[in-house]
C-alpha cells in the first residue's frame, strides 16, 4: 500500500560491543531514542521492515562490488562478527522472498540494483535490528550501498535509490518501514578510530531535517573524506531516506560518544 | 592487482573457518593461490599489522584479522601508528589519501 | 578520446568447441564474417576492446547478481570451462584497470554498474576474443548484463548502459572499441537446445538494424521465453550497443548453424 | 531458499575443483553447510539429471554437473526430457513458464 515509515539511525559494534565502557547517561538517553524510534516503527505497523545499510565487507567485495543490493532471500543470519565481541545473539532473521522480489523488480525500473537471495548480516544491521526488532519478529529485506570501496555510489544516485524504494513501495499490497543506518562522521577502524567531527555532523544533520537536496548532494567524496573520515562516506544511507521520505526531518538524538566511535543519532522524517 | 589480491586473501580468511583452520595449521599453504609479493606475503605471516595497513588494507578487514590474532583493540590502533612510523605513508588504497600522521587524533 | 566502433556478434560453445560438425561452407562463411569485424576492429586501432556478455554463471550468481558489471582487473583469465570441450586455448588477458576505473566511474553517473576486480571468461567473452584477438594483443574491460537469472535487468536499462557507456568513452582520451555479444534466440542447455526461431531473429535484428529503440524495447521477457528461448534474452546486449551507437546497423551475417546452437550474427553499427 | 541452496551447490563444484575432489571422496560430505531437501540431496547424489532439471535447475549450471559425471552431450537432454515424463514438468525457476513436452522440437 505504501511506505509507511521513514527513520534514520546510527550503527557501530561499540554501540552494543562496548556499551559498558559508555557515560551510562550518555548511553542511556540514546538507547531511550533508539526505543523511541521502535515504537514508532510498530505503530506504523509495517508487513516489512527495510533496513538500508553500508556493510562493511562482510557480503559484498571488490570481486563483485554493487552500487546497491537488495536482499531476496528466505532467510538471514547475523551477526557475521563474534556475538561475544559485538554483544548481539545470534539470530535467523525472517526474510520474504515474494515481496523482496515484487520490490526489487520495481526498483530496476529506474536503478540497477543488485540482487541477493542470502546475506549475512554484520553490525550495520544488526544494531539497528537489536533495538528496533528485540522480539525478532519483522520480515527484513536488507539492502546496501557502496559507502565502502571506490569507485563508491554518486550520491545523487543514492537520492535515485531512495526515490526508486518510494515508488516501489508506493505501488505495493504491504506496508514497508524504511529505516536507513550509516555513520556520518566517524573513522572506523583506523588509527583515528574514536575521531567524530560533531560540527560537520550537525550541519549534515541540518541539511538532511531541512529536506535541502541540493546541499546534501553538494560533498565531494574528497572532502567527506577529509572532514568526516572513510565513516562519512555512509551519508547514502541518509541521502536515501531523505530521496524516499521527501517530507522534514526531525533529529530525536544526536550526541557524539567517542567510545561508541561514532556520532550517535536517531531520526525520523516525514513522508510527503 | 597485488593489493586486491592481498585483501581478498585477508576478506576470505575473515569469514571463513575452514580457512582460519588451514591457516593455523600451515600459513604458507593457506596462501596459495593468492598473488602475493614477497613482502605481502611476509605481512601476512608476521603479522606485521602496522605494513598491511602501509599497504593499504581497509581497517575494515584489517580489525578482523588483527583480532583473527588475538591482538587486542588499543594495539591494533597502535600498531597502524608505528607502522606509519616504521614504513612510510600509506601507499595505496583509500587511506593513501591521508597526508600526514600529525594531522590525526587519536583515541 | 572516443567510442571508436561498435560491432555485435554471437557467442556459443558450439562455435568453437563442435566446429567440425557443422556444414563447412556454412562454417567458414561465418568466420569469414568473423574475420571481416576483426579486421574492422583493428583499424579502428583501439586502445581497449569493451565486450558487453551475458555471462552464464560462471562469476556471477544469485548470492549477489548484478544487474550491470564493468572489470577493473589488471589481468583476466579463460576460458573458465575445459579448453578441450571449448576447443579455446586457455589465456591471461590484460585489462586495463585505471581505464576500467575512469569509465566505470563515469557509467556509474547514470547506470549503478558493480565493478569486478577479478572475473574469470567464460565462452560468452573467449568465443568473441577467439575470433577478433586471436594473438592476444588488446587490453579488454569485460562487462555484464543479467540476461540469466530473475529479476533480469530492464531492456530499457540495457539501453541506458549503452547510453552511459557512449557518454564516458567520448569523454576519454583513449579510444574504445565496443563489441556486444548475445545469442538472439536459442534455448541453449535445455532440451530444445539446437532450436533456432529464424523468422523472430530476423524480426529483432531489422528492428535492430534500423535503430527502431520503441520496437527493440516492447519485448516483454515472457514473449521472449516464448518465442526465442531462455538464451533469447541475451538481446540485452544489442539493445546496449544499439543505445552506444545510436546509428543505423548492418548486418555482415546471419544463418542459423542448429550445431552451433545459436544464429550465427555478425554487424556493425555506425556511432552518430 | 532450496532451489537456491540446490543451484548454489552446483554452482560452486562446477567452478571449485576442491569440493570436485571432495564429493569424488566422499559425496555426503560435500553437501554439508547446503540446506537441501531429501529429494534434492538424492537427485544430486545419484545424480538424477532430469530430477534436477524438474526441480528448476538452469541449464547454464547444469550441463557443467552432467559433463562432470562423465554424461556426453546427447544423453544429457535425454535425461532431461525422461525427467519431464517421470516426473512430470518443471516446477519451478525459469523453465516452470514451460508449459508442455509437445510443444518443444529437440536435437
Ligand atoms: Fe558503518
Ligand atoms: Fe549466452
Amino acid at each position: 500500500m505504501s511506505l509507511a515509515f521513514v527513520g534514520i539511525c546510527s550503527h557501530a559494534p561499540g554501540i552494543t560491543g562496548r556499551a559498558d565502557r559508555a557515560d551510562p547517561a550518555h548511553r542511556d538517553q540514546f538507547y531511550a531514542a533508539l526505543g523511541r524510534l521502535r515504537e514508532a516503527v510498530d505503530a506504523a505497523k509495517p508487513d516489512a521492515l527495510m533496513i538500508v545499510a553500508a556493510e562493511h565487507f562482510a557480503n559484498f567485495f571488490m570481486n563483485n562490488m554493487p552500487a546497491f543490493a537488495i536482499g531476496m532471500g528466505e532467510k538471514y543470519e547475523g551477526p557475521i562478527e563474534d556475538p561475544d565481541w559485538l554483544k548481539i545473539k545470534p539470530r535467523v532473521v525472517q526474510g520474504a522472498p515474494d515481496l523482496s522480489r515484487r520490490l526489487i523488480s520495481s526498483v530496476m525500473q529506474s536503478v540497477d540494483t543488485a540482487y541477493a537471495e542470502e546475506w549475512r548480516f554484520d553490525h550495520g544491521i544488526m544494531v539497528p535490528l537489536h533495538f528496533l526488532d528485540p522480539d525478532n519478529k519483522y520480515k527484513v529485506i536488507p539492502a546496501n550501498i557502496n559507502c565502502q570501496g571506490p569507485p563508491l555510489t554518486p550520491l545523487h544516485r543514492a537520492w535515485a535509490f531512495g526515490e526508486a524504494i518510494r515508488a516501489a513501495a508506493d505501488a505495493l499490497p504491504e506496508r514497508i518501514a524504511l529505516i536507513c543506518t550509516g555513520g556520518i562522521s566517524h573513522w572506523p577502524a583506523t588509527p583515528d578510530s574514536g575521531k567524530i567531527n560533531e560540527a560537520w555532523d550537525r550541519e549534515f544533520l541540518d541539511r538532511w531535517a531541512r529536506q535541502d537536496r541540493a546541499a546534501m548532494l553538494s560533498y565531494t567524496d574528497a572532502e567527506t573524506y577529509r572532514d568526516a573520515g572513510q565513516g562519512g562516506f555512509e551519508i547514502r544511507t541518509f541521502i536515501a531516506a531523505a530521496g524516499a521520505a521527501r517530507g522534514k526531518g526531525e533529529i530525536w538524538h544526536y550526541r557524539a560518544i567517542p567510545i561508541f566511535a561514532v556520532g550517535c543519532t536517531v531520526g525520523v522524517m516525514e513522508i510527503v | 592487482m597485488s593489493l586486491y589480491q592481498l585483501s581478498k586473501f585477508l576478506y576470505e580468511i575473515n569469514r571463513d573457518p575452514a580457512i582460519q583452520a588451514r591457516f593455523r595449521a600451515n600459513p604458507q599453504s593457506a596462501l596459495e593461490g593468492y598473488d602475493l609479493t614477497d613482502e605481502e606475503r611476509g605481512a601476512i605471516l608476521e603479522p606485521d599489522i602496522g605494513l598491511l595497513y602501509v599497504l593499504g588494507v581497509n581497517g575494515q578487514i584489517l580489525m578482523h584479522y588483527a583480532a583473527f590474532h588475538g591482538i587486542e583493540w588499543s594495539d591494533y590502533l597502535q600498531r597502524m601508528r608505528d607502522g606509519i612510523k616504521r614504513h612510510g605513508p600509506v601507499r595505496a588504497g583509500l587511506y593513501a589519501m591521508t597526508t600526514s600522521l600529525d594531522e590525526k587524533v587519536s583515541s
